[in-house]
């Protein structure tokens, strides 16, 4: 158990990493790299976790509980905020690209290249 | 019993992330990404994270899932006309 | 005076945030150019005098008044150190020369470019100021952010969009194992400001954990830095943002990202013996980038993308020098990031005026067509010999500290990487300058097939004029001469020097954010630079741009093979750099890989 | 053929990658055994110092509010852009709304589920407030409350016409709630400059621990995140739906 956590994490980053590696729709794209970041939230929220651990909300525990760690959520909550933002730019050039050049397929696009 | 739940809400969000990158077709990609970001805040309770599971709610499951279907809607309206 | 520390960052993000209501009003391009240029002239002043003041002693801000408790930072700290301070200071000035260029210049659709400028700079401002890790990837982000929808800015053509997304999803990436690499090193030390985390890695020693996450941050940052193999995403982003954009992309933010590097390298793990790997790792990496960048940079014909593959080469060279670990190294590295950037922007402007009197920047279109242009063609020619680091400008200081430290320190390979890889940029932007202004010689085969031509590229202004309007000549005369300036002043290259010392200096500099004690450093003295080294770099850059407008002296049966070996290079070159952002990730993975197998095998040891 | 090549060459240096890191990882600490400091200092201190028992809202807006600062800007910057990306084109022109393009999930003059989304709206935005203005004492906060008090207005939309949802989405009126936000967060931080404190000093007076009014600024906060977050995301969403809905391509329209 105490390793699976970071088993799902690395997994999760590089089945998105492959996601974004085949692609051949930049929609699609989008969203794969949307499931490598959540790796970041994975792990960030498995070091603060503490077994048995209660949300660290200290008016409604249970006296004697240990709650987990909140800065850990804290920075998750801005890696969520950064990551929604990220993908909606992405998202946006991936439309007006689509409207330039009639593809979503970023290998059918010409590209800069050399 | 706390244990095994977070072992299987683990595997479910690693085969949900898989099963997202998988679905080619971004119409019912965006469907499946709703889903991990359904499970994904299923996982942050079972962590204790009310916080972040809100947020993951909000974000992964609602708001990015619509803006990908409206980006869908957007390419599949022009590549009809 | 302490109270001044927040300022850079908030005033920028605070005026970005009006300038939006300032778009509603009528006469707002007036307008948002002199609040754009009000709000840079105030942070500008404002990090002199924080330059001034660290010089006494590292100023550190405890937000939110969270001092240390117990030795332990609950809060988000600024440590201002006189690099720190200055490297802010550099990132104001060149945005201010990049809004005065573009005075009058995004009049069509200028919505929302002053607001990503101004949290652009605050970003950077961010950037260079923080103590803290986390807070160190917030402003990372942000500048990513202003810095992928400026890219974006002209959306009327295909090649900015995939420029963007490029530049997007590999920094992106980068990012994720920036924040993997904090996770780590948080589960480890239980904190997040960099003092805090070096005072306990000291006492934990540096084993594999520590050293992989450390390298997790290294590659996150080296992504922006362009480091090969993950600098794919840069000629393409590049060479398709507006002309101020540019200015800044390559003057001051790739340079950042190995300001990152040595910043967490110097307060982390440099006081540790088990780290000393790392050095050779980054100066290989750093002198195979050097080259690389050049030789890319040589065979371009579309002016921005030459620029963009020299920046490349440039900031490779950087790394190397980061990679010598010496505080007089480092010292040579300020100075060179400040000469290339001044002379890099000035290039990119002399590109901007030849786009906007022209209409293209294709060098072979262009040939023999810009003679008219009797300030910006004499200029660009000197940006190249600049670029090459000839005495005595910004460049040539920086790099013969380099050089002089490398041989004292051992690395005899330094020398003459850094004076091919400076005279092959050098070369090529003399080849582009002397064919363009002056029509000499013909296209050559080298950039003869390049595929990115552009004489397609959309011009920026609304509309033609026939002379350059003086808000764009005057950054160009400006930068050139703070190119020339940085070199010029003695004075200001022993200031540097004291402030690579003290950045050196983990032990003072932890002391100074957790017990706000100041520790005294003694710089090295400014040595005897040569200048010979320079001309000759000057010379070979002459000597290739000739050789690459006329030909070589050599008779046709000598010419074939030798040609067909070039092409065939080239081939493959070109092929590698394909454009396409699945074979970015490719590369980015393989880089990764290599890194943290080398962290594996040298800890072991 | 490509295909399967590439999805070799990345496995296999994805296997190259994974295999250090994961033992790197390995040496951590084991999942569930987090040992501090951090965490346990702010939760030390957190309701003695901040009257608040919301640790993570503690953390966010006061311990680390410059951290959330720069959180804000960067979603603000997400935003200039995307609408920097889809301002009006030459060769573009809007034709008045047409609700064909979308893939519309309600067919038209569905009464029930038209009356169905119009008792959710009240019901979203009740709650969205509830969770901002809360965000100091329960999960939740301005970020979440904004993100749900932006998908509410959706639901106008999936519950009628594109024009129902118009009144709603003035841009102006968005950019103005978003600087509001923005500006007014940035501005609050830096108040106690004006009387010689650190920027992001908790100036209000704490309250009464558990109370709507309490924590000092963070309530406040809340607040304007919230509605940074809320416009921006209204804004975000309405750029989308404007592209899918309003915008044409003039070659189109004329064909």
């Amino acid at each position: 158990m105490s390793e699976l956590p970071f088993l799902v994490t690395i997994w999760l980053f590089l089945i998105g990493l492959y996601g974004i590696a085949t692609s051949r729709n930049t929609i699609h794209l989008v969203s794969c790299l949307f499931v490598a970041q959540s790796s970041t939230y994975l792990l960030l929220l498995s070091v603060g976790y503490r077994a048995h651990g209660s949300a660290p909300i200290l008016s409604g525990i249970p006296p004697g509980a240990q709650p987990v760690d909140p800065v850990v959520q804290s920075l998750a909550l801005t890696d969520i905020v950064v990551g929604a933002t990220v993908s909606a730019l992405i998202l946006i050039f991936a439309l007006q690209s689509h409207k330039r050049s009639g593809t979503q397929d970023p290998r059918r696009t010409p590209p800069m290249r050399g | 019993m706390n244990e095994i739940l977070q072992a299987i809400v683990f595997v479910m969000v690693a085969i949900a992330g898989t099963g997202v990158v998988t679905t080619r077709d971004p119409l019912h990609q965006s469907l499946v990404a709703g889903l991990f970001g359904l499970l994904l805040s299923v996982l942050f309770m079972v962590l204790q994270a009310p916080d972040v599971a809100l947020s993951e709610l909000v974000v992964g499951a609602v708001a990015f899932p619509l803006m990908v279907l409206l980006t869908v809607a957007k390419t599949r309206a022009k590549e009809c006309e | 005076m302490e109270q001044l520390a927040p300022l850079p960052v908030v005033i920028p993000l605070i005026m970005a945030a009006l300038s939006v209501l300032v778009e509603k009003l009528p006469g707002k391009h007036r307008l948002l150019d002199l609040l754009g240029l009000g709000t840079v002239g105030t942070v500008l002043a404002i990090d002199l005098k924080l330059v001034g003041l660290s010089f006494e002693k590292t100023l550190v801000y405890w937000f939110g008044g969270w001092l240390p408790r117990n030795g332990f930072p609950l809060g988000i700290a600024f440590a201002i150190d006189p690099a720190a301070a200055g490297l802010a200071g550099f990132a104001a000035l060149l945005t201010l020369l990049g809004l005065i260029f573009s005075w009058h210049y995004f009049r069509s659709i200028g919505s929302h470019y002053h607001c990503l400028m101004l949290l652009f700079l605050g970003s950077m401002q961010g950037f260079c100021l923080t103590g803290d890790l986390f807070n160190l990837f917030v402003f990372f982000e942000l500048m990513g952010v202003a810095a992928y929808a400026l890219t974006g800015y002209k959306i009327e053509d295909t090649g900015p969009l995939e420029g963007a997304l490029n530049f997007a999803v590999l920094n992106s990436i980068g990012a994720f194992l920036v924040l993997l690499g904090l996770g780590m090193i948080y589960s480890r030390t239980g904190g997040l400001n960099l003092a805090w985390i070096g005072t306990q890695c000291a006492s934990q020693g540096a084993d594999l954990t520590l050293q992989a996450a450390f390298m997790l941050l290294c590659i996150g940052f080296l992504v922006k830095a362009a480091v090969i193999p993950f600098h794919f995403w840069l000629p393409d982003a590049h060479a398709v943002a507006p002309t101020p954009a540019s200015l800044l992309f390559s003057g001051i933010m790739v340079e950042l990202g190995i300001y990152a590097v040595a910043r967490c390298y110097w307060t982390l793990l440099a006081d540790q013996e088990a780290v000393s790997w790392m050095g050779t790792l980054f100066l290989s990496l750093g002198l195979a980038t050097a080259l690389l960048g050049a030789g890319m940079a040589f065979v371009q014909r579309h002016l921005k993308r030459l620029l963009a593959y020299s920046t490349v080469s440039h900031s490779g060279m950087m790394l190397a020098a980061f990679a010598l670990a010496d505080p007089g190294a480092l010292g040579g590295f300020f100075l060179y990031l400040f000469g290339h950037g001044f002379v890099k922007g000035g290039l990119f402007i002399a590109t901007g005026i030849v786009l906007h009197r022209l209409k293209s920047v294709d060098e072979d279109q262009l040939r023999g067509r810009g003679r008219e242009l009797w300030l910006t063609g004499p200029l660009f020619c000197l940006g190249g010999l600049v670029l090459a680091g000839v005495p005595p400008f910004g460049t040539w200081v920086g790099k013969a500290l380099i050089e002089q430290r490398a041989e004292a320190l051992g690395y005899p390979l330094v020398t003459p990487v850094l004076l091919i890889s400076s005279a092959l940029t050098g070369a090529a932007v003399l080849r582009a300058g002397l064919g363009i202004f002056y029509g000499a010689g013909s296209p050559n085969f080298l950039s003869a097939c390049a595929p990115a031509t552009g004489d397609q590229e959309l011009p920026e202004t609304a509309k033609a004029l026939d002379r350059t309007p003086f808000v764009m000549a005057l950054p160009l005369c400006l930068l050139f001469a703070a190119a020339l300036g940085t070199g010029a002043f003695e004075e200001l290259s022993r200031r540097v020097l004291l402030a690579s010392a003290r950045f050196c200096h983990s032990e003072g500099y932890r002391l100074a954010v957790l017990a706000g004690r100041a520790g005294a450093v003694t710089p090295l003295p400014l040595p005897q630079l040569e200048w010979q080294k320079g001309l000759l770099s000057g010379a070979a850059a002459l000597a290739a741009a000739l050789l690459a407008l006329f030909g070589l002296p050599l008779p046709a049966w000598l010419q074939r093979p030798y040609k067909q070996f070039f092409q065939g290079v080239l081939r493959v070159l070109r092929t590698l750099h394909s454009g396409y952002v699945g074979d970015y990730v490719i590369w980015f993975l393989l880089g990764s890989a290599a890194l943290l197998l080398a962290t594996w095998v040298n800890s072991g040891l | 053929m490509r295909q399967s090549a590439t999805r070799i060459i990345f496995w296999s240096i994805a296997g190259l990658f994974a295999f250090p890191l994961f033992l790197a990882l390995r040496d951590l600490p084991d999942f569930g055994a987090y040992a501090g400091p951090y965490g346990d200092l702010v939760l030390a201190t957190c309701t003695g110092e901040r009257h608040t028992p919301q640790g993570v809202a503690a953390v966010t807006f006061d311990y680390r509010g410059f951290d959330t600062l720069g959180e804000e800007f960067i979603l603000f910057a997400a935003l200039a852009g995307a609408l920097l990306l889809t301002r009006p084109q030459e060769d573009e022109r809007q034709h008045p709304p047409r609700d064909h393009a979308l893939d519309r999930p309600v067919p038209q003059g569905n009464e029930p589920i038209v009356a169905a989304g119009r008792l959710m709206f009240p019901f979203s935005l009740m709650l969205s407030i509830y969770i901002i203005v809360h965000g100091h004492l329960t999960p939740g906060g301005g970020f979440q409350g904004g993100v749900l008090l932006a998908t509410a207005f959706y639901y106008v939309y999936l519950s009628g016409e594109y024009q129902d949802l118009h009144p709603f989405t003035s841009v102006p009126l968005l950019e103005s709630l978003k600087v509001l936000g923005a500006a007014g967060f940035a501005l609050l931080a830096a108040s106690p400059l004006a009387v010689g404190l650190p920027f992001m000093t908790n100036l209000l007076p704490l309250g009464r621990e558990g109370g709507l009014l309490s924590a000092g600024t963070l309530p406040l906060c809340n607040l304007l995140v919230g509605c940074e977050v809320g416009a921006a995301f209204l804004l975000l969403i309405d750029a989308f739906l404007r592209q899918v809905v309003v915008i044409g391509k003039k070659k189109e329209e004329d064909s």
